[in-house]
């Protein structure tokens, strides 16, 4: 990626990312970060990571972010309320974020230069090679997730519910999940199920 | 390269079968849970326990295994056995104090007791995981789950406000410790265990990237060991968590994450052992200090428990500190093996002292006990003392055994700095004992334990791990000592199959 | 010098043992007749088997012994002591009067408790004190002289704390056990000093006949031991400074005072000074040191005495007086002087006391010379004997007490301890006029009595004259062993006692002989000091008969001297201030309240509140606001960062 | 071309705006979304360090932390809706009935 | 390495505490505990019987292997020094429980008795073992009982009491913790394996400033548990508030584990640094004899002033120790067992009139030898065994005691020797204003006399203060040896000090001789 398009983007995201942490209306917090995803994406793709940028913006912009906003406004939030106050904490807090940041800073500073491998696999970043990997060397890695976000909507269920709504669980899609545990499954359809 | 062959990825399937097991329960209890009343659920656990039965005979099996399987993203050896083992009889004893309670209380038995397993296969992964992202999702399933957990308690405020803050900061620590593999995996080329050994063991030990790597992962680990300062959830989990999840907490938890951090760390980045030595110096110190400090002046007894197990994180991280020592790993594991029956057998006797809807966890609440219960009383005095480090009990043998390495690795001071943190740990447990015993105090109705069999036999394996661990340790130590050097001896590279 | 088994010797012990026995555990029970009878009688036996061992060893050669090994005691290392007794010719008189006098003021005793409901303890304490005291006599080595000494030290305290219900005689009488203790100090260390003196050379004992072998060893510590040992004494014997303790244990019922504080315990210091005469031989600045404490004791117990007017307190410091002369017998090397007033003394002393106790007996507990005299009449027994005891100690010819006095005095003079002769020729004229002055106010003169006390007055029972008048006699005999060498059997006590005293080893200095070439002086000395009596005698004549009025205005007139002897040179007074009261003082203020309280605990509490304060303050941290923890967590992260940019970095 | 370092650059000051978010915001949603602008940091990290050493597995990563995000979102959101419900809040500042 | 007689005395109150457990009713629970404390009381006495007064290495060893990775083995054994600490704490388990039985302990007899025998374990297992290992286990063991039995029957600031006797020992014993594994951490280093047990560590060479540094650990633990001046302060609280039994125990027994430390431990496992310390522990024995003393002078309290009073005789028997000669050794173990039994008795005797008047005041009482004369007299002659008198039992520990020191430091035992006043002054003091003098509160006059079990409990004792007085020889033959085996290695200790220090000179000499030749 040319290092001018790299510096407007990175100039954009740190912009976007500020905007997440500063803005008072919690939407547009959301509506920043999916800002930094979608850059974030797109340098994804500048990375020769085509599948993964795409995947981000999709799953991440169009999905995830999504979803807080539903609960933005389930919950209908209004701006932060106690903008003023925690005047330390904030100070403080900045402070030692930005030592954490000049810190990362020194050891990247400090690392070997090594040279990147310039001349990749022709599927470096295909779906194909994502693919490859995913269902070899993590292949058990792979299964553990669709676990993983199992236990998540069995908990986020257990815990959204209505306190004394009798108890609903089994939905068509879940209960094709539930049978086929050691299988594949799928991940764009366990994100939506969580959404 | 355009294909890839499943044979061509070593599938052994004999020693995944406990792990297959708990997820295949967990499953089945959220399928019939649905149907089954909430006062009911003991059936639902009773099915857990079950599945946990027979993932810990399945996992007897596997003991004597030593391979890595599925390309090395699971190393199934006497390590992974013997943390599965333990996380298993933790995940029992958990179901067998929960029956009456989640019945009691009122919780959804089926997303209890299913997540429940899921949090235990997260823990089971991680003490089986031979590669960084197997750790990193065996520790999500577990901490999703766990973040649950601990929120289950609808009624309460106190346990939705616990489930948050534990949130919240689990989230932020998952970003320092993926940071941390990240870096890792930037400076070794690899996210394999194995590999990452091989590759620390020639030249990386001024390598920025790596040190930065596993100084980060430090601090996640540190958070979920509750190592001072990462331990802040600690305390306001344990204390708004239902009492059964906070055993689980303080043991399960616990457990897995040390299984991985010590693999990681003692194991797989041993070689260069001096570059984080001294930073877990300095943590043992303050987590030692911090814990035992502040449960000196605890009124509630789950968050005097959970600053002790804050104290004993710190204990443990002493062992690791001593990484230098021969018998650092089987100390440890020593002691995680008898802290883990102690710390269980003391929240079941918690537990039997509370009353739907009356949390009685307050330290005074014990008052009194001996008089009115006698047999709670003695076991929780067996609990306190071995948690104080009394001979013979587990807790003991434990610390003398870890206080031991650490002094064959040269750490005289930071073991006395533990003797004299033990020395004060000493006086809030004799609290408890002085509620118990010494005091005149308010006859507490006590729904009888003979009434609730799961709970007594909960308690009963306390009191006989604790004290058949501590009298006896012989064949536990020989146990956890072989049990690390199965991971600590494979040679670095007999991964059987890789891509490419 | 032959020694011979002598079992019975034994049994000189036993039988007073048996008798605290009977009386501890029977004595209730059995009733008061057999009390009596078994308390006074063991110690009849006792005498009884005393005079056959006396008979026996004068039977044998000059210096002989006789012994009776009993079982090994402690033994530690190469030190070891065993029981032993053992009775040569200086332990056969001190039996002797122990015995004996102590059979006759036992048979008093039943008389004189006849009323007293506690006669079973009373007898007990009193069996278990000859039976100490017979220890200390009998013991052949050091430490079991211990025993003794401590035991006696013990009975004094129990039986001058026998009226225990008043609370000032207890406090006697702990006070008479602790000054003793006290001096014990010193026989302790002066023990240590001579077993660590022979131990540098291998040498482990403390028998006295091994001991009297080692005198070569004993030289370098000699001075050191003596003086220690002699602490010892001052302690028991009641001489400066730890008399104290004496004059406040005329408490005690009076056979008691006549036994204990007269006639036996007390004078355990002179005998144990006798007995260890190699010892006090090889340190003459020792023997100094006991001469001159001996005279200035006496001097000064004797002003005292003057201006007393309780009968018993005159008498105890007229014991204490008395006791001084011995030590300055001594003292200047006349040990058998020393040791033959030791046991006129135990007969004319012991007699005063019991008369004392006959006449307070007749007046119902009555005990101050201001309410008394004229009982001469009334007292007829009591009178005469009284009056042959107080000849004796005035040291008037043929009574017993001119014999040993004036042998103390010439071995004074004729060692050269001139001043000390001078001092103990004034005291003797002080005795003279206190104790007249005692008969006077007593028996002579107007009666002062309550109305009420003067119809009760009686003489005493039988059984509490027949001691009267035999101790009488004694007091009148008794002497007469220590006639001047040019009469009769000439100083036959002295010969008898001879070998004990014979010069050992090569540093020792001789025994003060007073050689007949000096005749002449000494029969002049004897004259001076008679002469001095007598003018005491005339002087207590004058001012208690001729002219009663007179003590008064000359006590007027003198009235800060006579506070001063009144209030005993307030010596009492001045080791309250010093030594009492700063040691409670510093006990209650300082340590236990300071150090213990304030101090060790203030720490101990402290570290203990500051560790809470630790964790109250630490818990702080803990404020509940999540990103707090998230903060904290934040500092931890940086830190440990930092930590490896420093790695990095450097 | 732009050398990996300056990804690695742009990863830390991204996580770091993610860390300072944490701390500085009191709604707990906003807090949430700065955790996830932190991940993100990481992914990039990741993705950039898979580039330089020429693996696929960063990418791998990648997306199982996409995966977990989701999942985390999921629990997450469901404790903030559970957590609403009993207090009407989801101000940090109010979470304080557990502490000391 | 047969017999089982270790095993079943160390074991068999432990059986007993369990077959207590199952008695119901409070008359068979005192009698079964009673019962089964005496049947190690008679296992000790035929042990001594059959002890052989001329070895001078452990009896009647067991040894089994326990943990062999660590080296540790469950090794027991007995010598003369453990012999007689054995046998007084069964008989004074055996008098306890007597006397508790007879109404002193009121509530939860069941739990008393259990703790009694548990206790009884802990002590006689901690006397028993040469195991460092198994020593320790022991050691933390009997410290449990004792802090439940302040803790539930106690009175007054018993909990205070509680903690701060824990606090204190807690932080002592891990020290020494830490200590025993860093000596097993050189000994592995030095002999090539692990191992606790304790004659193979007598033979590791340490390190001059090892030694000092371990030394100290396992030094301080034993001192608090003694214990010495300045850290005794536990000590009266623990006693005063404990329950009688309580008090027997701590003073008759557990102190003495403090002073056992040293001769079984500290000192021959680190002769020099033990020869080195010898004039701070004499001046800390020495301190501790009047301090204890006077302190114990000014108490209100009479458990008080036996309390403090423990200070001052237990500063006597550390005076003994590190006098390091056959007499203070002697001397120092017989002193113990002394304390023992008077102290012990004391205890009693308080705890009996307790009972009667419920206060302890000592002011409360006056003139009580008119009511309760055997008890005046009892007393009496347990007061007489405590202050020394000759004759008594005091008296041969005292004596050899302070001859020994003055064999050693003559300046040392000049002053200590002042505690033998003071002893007999406030305990006399206190006798005085108990027993004697008016008696000025009216509940006195009808309080009763010594009962039959009472009598029963007091009269062993008695006969011992009066046998041990007057004959101590099978007793002092049957430690020597073992203590003389202790002397051997504080001699060896001392030529290579003596060597070290000598060749010191000679290499401070050399350049000045040389100087000289030149």
């Amino acid at each position: 990626m040319p290092i001018g398009i790299f510096m407007f983007l990175a100039a954009f995201a740190i912009i976007a990312g500020f905007g997440v942490i500063m803005q008072r209306n919690p939407v547009h917090c959301v509506l920043a970060l999916a800002l930094v995803l979608i850059d974030l994406g797109v340098l994804f793709m500048g990375l020769d990571a085509v599948t993964l940028g795409f995947l981000q913006i999709i799953v991440y912009v169009g999905a995830i972010m999504v979803l807080f906003l539903f609960v933005i406004w389930l919950l209908n939030i209004q701006a932060d309320p106690g903008a003023g106050r925690h005047l330390g904490l904030k100070l403080f807090g900045s402070i030692a974020a930005a030592a954490l940041a000049a810190e990362f800073a020194a050891i990247i500073v400090h690392a070997p230069k090594i040279r990147e491998i310039r001349t990749l696999p022709a599927d470096f970043g295909t779906v194909a090679a994502l693919a490859r990997s995913l269902f070899s060397d993590y292949l058990v890695a792979f299964e553990v997730t669709s676990v993983l976000l199992l236990a998540a909507i069995v908990g986020a269920i257990a815990l959204a519910r209505k306190v004394s709504a009798p108890l609903v669980l089994v939905t068509p899609a879940l209960s094709r999940d539930v049978s086929t545990p050691a299988s594949s499954a799928s991940d764009p359809a366990a994100h939506r199920k969580s959404a | 390269m355009n294909q890839f062959t499943l044979a061509a990825v070593n599938f052994a399937w004999l020693p995944i079968l406990p792990l297959i097991a708990v997820t295949l329960g967990a499953m089945v209890i959220m399928l019939v849970g649905p149907g089954i009343d909430d006062e009911d659920s003991a059936g639902l656990g009773l099915i857990a326990l079950m599945t946990v039965l027979a993932a810990f005979v399945l996992t007897l099996f596997t003991l004597g295994e030593n391979t890595l399987s599925f390309g090395g993203a699971l190393a199934l050896d006497d390590y992974s056995g013997f943390f599965e083992l333990v996380i298993l009889v933790a995940t029992a004893v958990t179901i067998g104090m929960s029956l009456d309670y989640v019945a009691d209380e009122r919780i959804a038995g089926a997303e209890y007791y299913s997540l429940i397993l899921f949090a235990a296969l997260g823990m089971m992964l991680m003490a089986t995981a031979g590669d960084l992202i197997i750790i990193f999702l065996g520790l999500e399933t577990m901490s999703i789950a766990v973040y649950a957990l601990v929120g289950f308690l609808r009624r309460d405020p106190r346990s939705s406000e616990a489930a948050l803050k534990y949130f919240l900061l689990g989230a932020f620590s998952t970003g320092f410790l993926l940071y941390g593999i990240a870096l890792v995996y930037g400076a070794t080329g690899t996210i394999r265990l194995d590999p990452v050994r091989a590759a620390v063991a020639t030249d990386m030990a001024s390598n920025p990237l790596l040190l930065m790597g596993l100084g980060m992962m430090l601090i996640g680990f540190g958070f979920k060991v509750a190592a001072v300062p990462f331990h802040m959830w600690t305390p306001d989990a344990y204390e708004g968590a239902p009492t059964p999840v906070t055993a689980f907490m303080a043991v399960g938890v616990k457990v897995a994450a040390f299984a991985g951090f010590l693999r990681i760390f003692l194991v797989h980045l041993g070689p260069v052992s001096a570059q984080w030595s001294a930073v877990l110096w300095v943590l043992a110190v303050l987590t030692m200090s911090v814990g035992n400090l502040i449960a000196l002046v605890q009124s509630n007894i789950k968050r005097m428990l959970a600053y002790s197990a804050i104290a004993h994180a710190g204990y443990i991280i002493l062992g690791m500190a001593a990484a230098s020592s021969h018998q650092a790993g089987g100390a440890i594991l020593y002691y995680l093996l008898g802290y883990s029956f102690t710390t269980l057998g003391a929240f079941a006797v918690v537990i039997a002292l509370e009353r739907a809807g009356e949390a009685r966890d307050r330290i005074s609440d014990f008052r009194g006990l001996a008089r009115t219960h006698p047999g709670l009383a003695a076991a929780m005095a067996i609990f306190m003392l071995s948690l104080a480090g009394v001979p013979p009990l587990a807790g003991f043998v434990g610390k003398f055994y870890l206080f031991s390495a650490a002094l064959n690795a040269g750490l005289v001071w930071l073991v006395i700095i533990a003797a004299l943190n033990s020395a004060i740990s000493v006086y809030y447990y004799t609290r408890v004992i002085v509620e118990m015993y010494a005091r005149e105090g308010n006859e507490i109705d006590v729904k009888r334990i003979g009434a609730r069999p799961a709970l007594l036999l909960s308690i009963v394996a306390g009191v006989a791990g604790t004290v058949l661990i501590g009298i006896f340790p012989q064949p536990y130590m020989g146990a956890s000592a072989s049990a690390f050097a199965a991971a600590a001896g494979r040679p670095a590279l007999k991964t059987t199959a890789m891509l490419r | 010098m032959m020694t011979q088994d002598f079992p019975a010797l034994g049994l000189i012990l036993l039988f007073p043992a048996l008798g605290v026995l009977f009386n501890l555990f029977w004595g209730r029970r059995a009733g008061r007749a057999a009390v009596n009878f078994v308390g006074a009688g063991v110690i009849f036996l006792a005498f009884a088997v005393t005079v056959w061992a006396f008979v026996t060893l004068i039977g044998l050669p000059p210096g002989a012994s006789l012994q009776c090994a009993l079982w090994p005691w402690i033994e530690a290392g190469s030190f070891h002591v065993e029981f032993g007794l053992k009775i040569d010719a200086l332990s056969a008189v001190m039996t002797l009067v122990v015995t004996g006098v102590g059979a006759l003021i036992h048979l008093y005793s039943a008389g004189y408790m006849a009323e007293d409901e506690d006669y079973a303890r009373y007898f007990t304490y009193l069996n278990l004190f000859a039976f100490s005291m017979l220890v200390l006599v009998l013991a052949d080595n050091l430490l079991q002289m211990f025993i003794g000494w401590e035991g006696v030290g013990l009975c004094s305290y129990l039986l001058i704390a026998f009226w225990f219900d008043n609370a000032q005689y207890a406090y006697n009488g702990r006070k008479a056990f602790i000054v003793n203790r006290i001096g014990d100090l010193g026989f302790l260390l002066g023990i240590f000093t001579i077993v660590a003196a022979l131990a540098q050379h291998g040498v482990w004992t403390l028998n006295f006949t091994a001991m009297s072998h080692h005198t070569v060893l004993l030289r370098p510590v000699a001075l050191a031991a003596a003086l220690l040992l002699f602490f010892g004494a001052t302690g028991k014997s009641a001489q400066i400074p730890l008399y104290v303790w004496l004059p406040d244990a005329m408490v005690g019922p009076t056979p008691v005072s006549a036994l204990i504080h007269a006639a036996t315990m007390v004078t355990a210091g002179v005998y144990m000074i006798a007995r260890l005469n190699f010892l006090y031989l090889l340190a003459p600045t020792a023997m100094e040191v006991v001469a001159t404490v001996g005279a200035v004791t006496a001097f000064f117990a004797a002003t005292v005495a003057i201006v007393q007017s309780d009968i018993k307190r005159v008498l105890a410091y007229s014991t204490i007086s008395q006791i001084g002369y011995m030590m300055l017998g001594v003292g200047v090397g006349a040990f058998s002087a020393g040791v033959f007033h030791l046991m006129t003394h135990a007969f004319f002393k012991g007699l005063l006391f019991l008369c004392s106790g006959s006449v307070i007996h007749a007046l119902h507990g009555e005990q101050d010379m201001n309410r008394m005299g004229g009982l001469k009449s009334k007292l007829p027994i009591t009178y005469a004997t009284m009056l042959i005891g107080t000849l004796a100690i005035s040291a008037i010819p043929p009574f017993s007490g001119y014999f040993s006095k004036d042998l103390i005095l010439e071995g004074a003079f004729a060692s050269g301890h001139t001043w000390l002769w001078l001092i103990g020729v004034v005291t003797a004229g002080i005795t003279s006029f206190y104790m007249f002055r005692l008969i006077f106010m007593t028996f002579h003169g107007t009666s002062r009595l309550e109305p009420e006390k003067e119809h009760h007055v009686h003489e005493s029972p039988p059984v509490m004259a027949i001691p009267l008048i035999v101790l009488a006699a004694l007091s009148i005999i008794g002497g007469w062993a220590g006639l001047p060498e040019w009469l009769l059997w000439g100083d036959a006590f002295k010969r008898f006692l001879a070998p004990i005293f014979a010069p050992r080893g090569p540093f020792a200095m001789p025994e003060v002989v007073i050689d007949v070439h000096r005749f002449s002086a000494s029969t002049t000395l004897s004259l001076i000091a008679l002469v001095a009596g007598l003018i005491g005698i005339f002087l207590a004549w004058m001012l208690y008969i001729q002219h009663p009025e007179l003590p008064e205005r000359i006590a007027e007139r003198f009235r800060g001297l006579r506070e001063l002897l009144w209030r005993k040179y307030y010596i009492d007074e001045i080791y309250d201030l010093l030594i009492s009261r700063p040691l409670f003082w510093t006990s209650t203020h300082i340590l236990s309240d300071g150090v213990d309280h304030d101090l060790i605990d203030g720490i101990v509490n402290g570290s203990g509140s500051a560790v809470e304060g630790g964790g109250e303050a630490t818990r702080k941290i803990e404020t509940g606001n999540v990103q707090h923890y998230a903060l904290v967590y934040l500092i931890g992260a940086v830190a440990v960062a930092g930590y490896y940019v420093y790695l990095v970095m450097r | 071309m732009t050398p990996i370092s300056y990804y690695l650059a742009l990863s830390a000051i991204l996580f770091a705006v993610g860390v300072a978010g944490v701390l500085i915001r009191r709604n707990v949603i906003v807090m949430f979304l700065a955790i996830e602008l932190m991940l993100n940091a990481v992914n990039l990290a990741l993705v950039a360090l898979g580039r330089r050493i020429g693996s696929m597995d960063g990418q791998v990563i990648v997306f199982f932390v996409m995966t977990v995000a989701a999942a985390e979102a999921a629990v997450g959101l469901a404790i903030i809706i559970s957590m609403f419900r009993n207090r009407d809040t989801v101000n940090a500042d109010e979470l304080n009935l557990l502490r000391w | 390495m047969g017999g089982f007689w270790l095993t079943a005395l160390t074991f068999v109150p432990l059986l007993g505490a369990f077959g207590v457990l199952m008695q119901s009713d409070e008359e068979s629970i005192w009698r079964s505990a009673f019962v089964f404390s005496l049947i190690p009381l008679a296992i000790s006495l035929y042990l001594f019987a059959v002890f052989d007064p001329h070895q001078a290495s452990y009896q009647f060893v067991e040894r089994y292997s326990w943990i062999p990775q660590f080296g540790i083995s469950y090794h027991m054994g007995m010598d003369g020094i453990s012999l007689f600490l054995v046998i007084l704490t069964t008989l004074l388990i055996s008098l306890s429980l007597l006397y508790s039985g007879g109404g002193d302990i009121e509530t939860r007899p069941r739990e008393f008795c259990f703790m009694m025998l548990v206790l009884e374990t802990g002590l006689i297992g901690a006397l028993l073992a040469i195991d460092l290992f198994l020593f320790y286990v022991f050691w933390e063991v009997m410290l449990v009982p004792m802090y439940l039995m302040i803790g539930i029957w106690g009175h007054g600031r018993k909990i205070y009491a509680t903690f701060k006797f824990v606090l204190f020992t807690m932080l002592g014993s891990l020290l020494m913790l830490v200590a025993i594994l860093y000596l097993v951490g050189a000994a592995r280093a030095q002999l090539g394996h692990l191992t606790f047990d304790l004659p193979d560590l007598y033979r590791v060479p340490l390190s001059q400033a090892e030694a000092r540094w371990l030394f100290a650990g396992f030094a301080i633990a034993f001192a608090i548990k003694v214990p010495m001046w300045p850290v005794h302060t536990w000590l009266p609280d623990a006693h005063t508030e404990a329950p009688t039994a309580g008090s027997v125990m701590l003073a008759a027994v557990m102190l003495k584990m403090g002073a056992y430390g040293f001769l079984r431990f500290a000192i021959p496992l680190f002769p020099e640094v033990a020869i080195e310390a010898t004039p701070i522990f004499m001046a800390l024995a020495v301190i501790g004899i009047i301090y204890g003393a006077l302190v114990a002078m000014v108490q209100p309290d009479l458990k008080r002033i036996v309390a403090y009073s423990s200070v001052s005789h237990l500063g006597f028997v550390m005076l003994g120790i590190f006098a390091l000669n056959p007499q203070g050794l002697d001397g120092a173990v017989y002193q113990m067992l002394n304390h023992g039994v008077s102290t012990g008795a004391l205890f009693l005797l308080v705890g009996m009139i307790y009972v009667r008047r419920h206060t302890r005041d000592v002011s409360e009482f006056g003139g009580l030898w008119k009511t309760v004369p055997m008890f005046a007299v009892v007393f009496m002659v347990v007061m007489l065994s405590s202050i020394g008198l000759p004759g008594l039992n005091g008296f041969v520990g005292e004596f050899l005691i302070l001859l020994g020191t003055f064999l050693k430091s003559q300046r040392a035992a000049e002053v200590a020797v002042l505690g033998v006043v003071l002893g007999a002054l406030y305990m006399m003091w206190a006798y005085e204003r108990v027993m004697w003098g008016p008696i000025t509160k009216a509940v006195n006059q009808t309080i009763k006399d010594l009962s039959k079990r009472e009598i029963a409990v007091m009269v062993p004792l008695i006969a011992l203060m009066l046998l041990m007085g007057l004959y101590p020889r099978p007793l002092l033959s049957r430690m020597e040896p073992s203590l003389n085996l202790l002397l051997d290695r504080v001699g060896a200790a001392q030529a290579r000090l003596d060597a070290e220090h000598t060749r010191t000179i000679a290499a401070l000499a050399a350049p000045v001789r040389n100087l000289a030749d030149k």
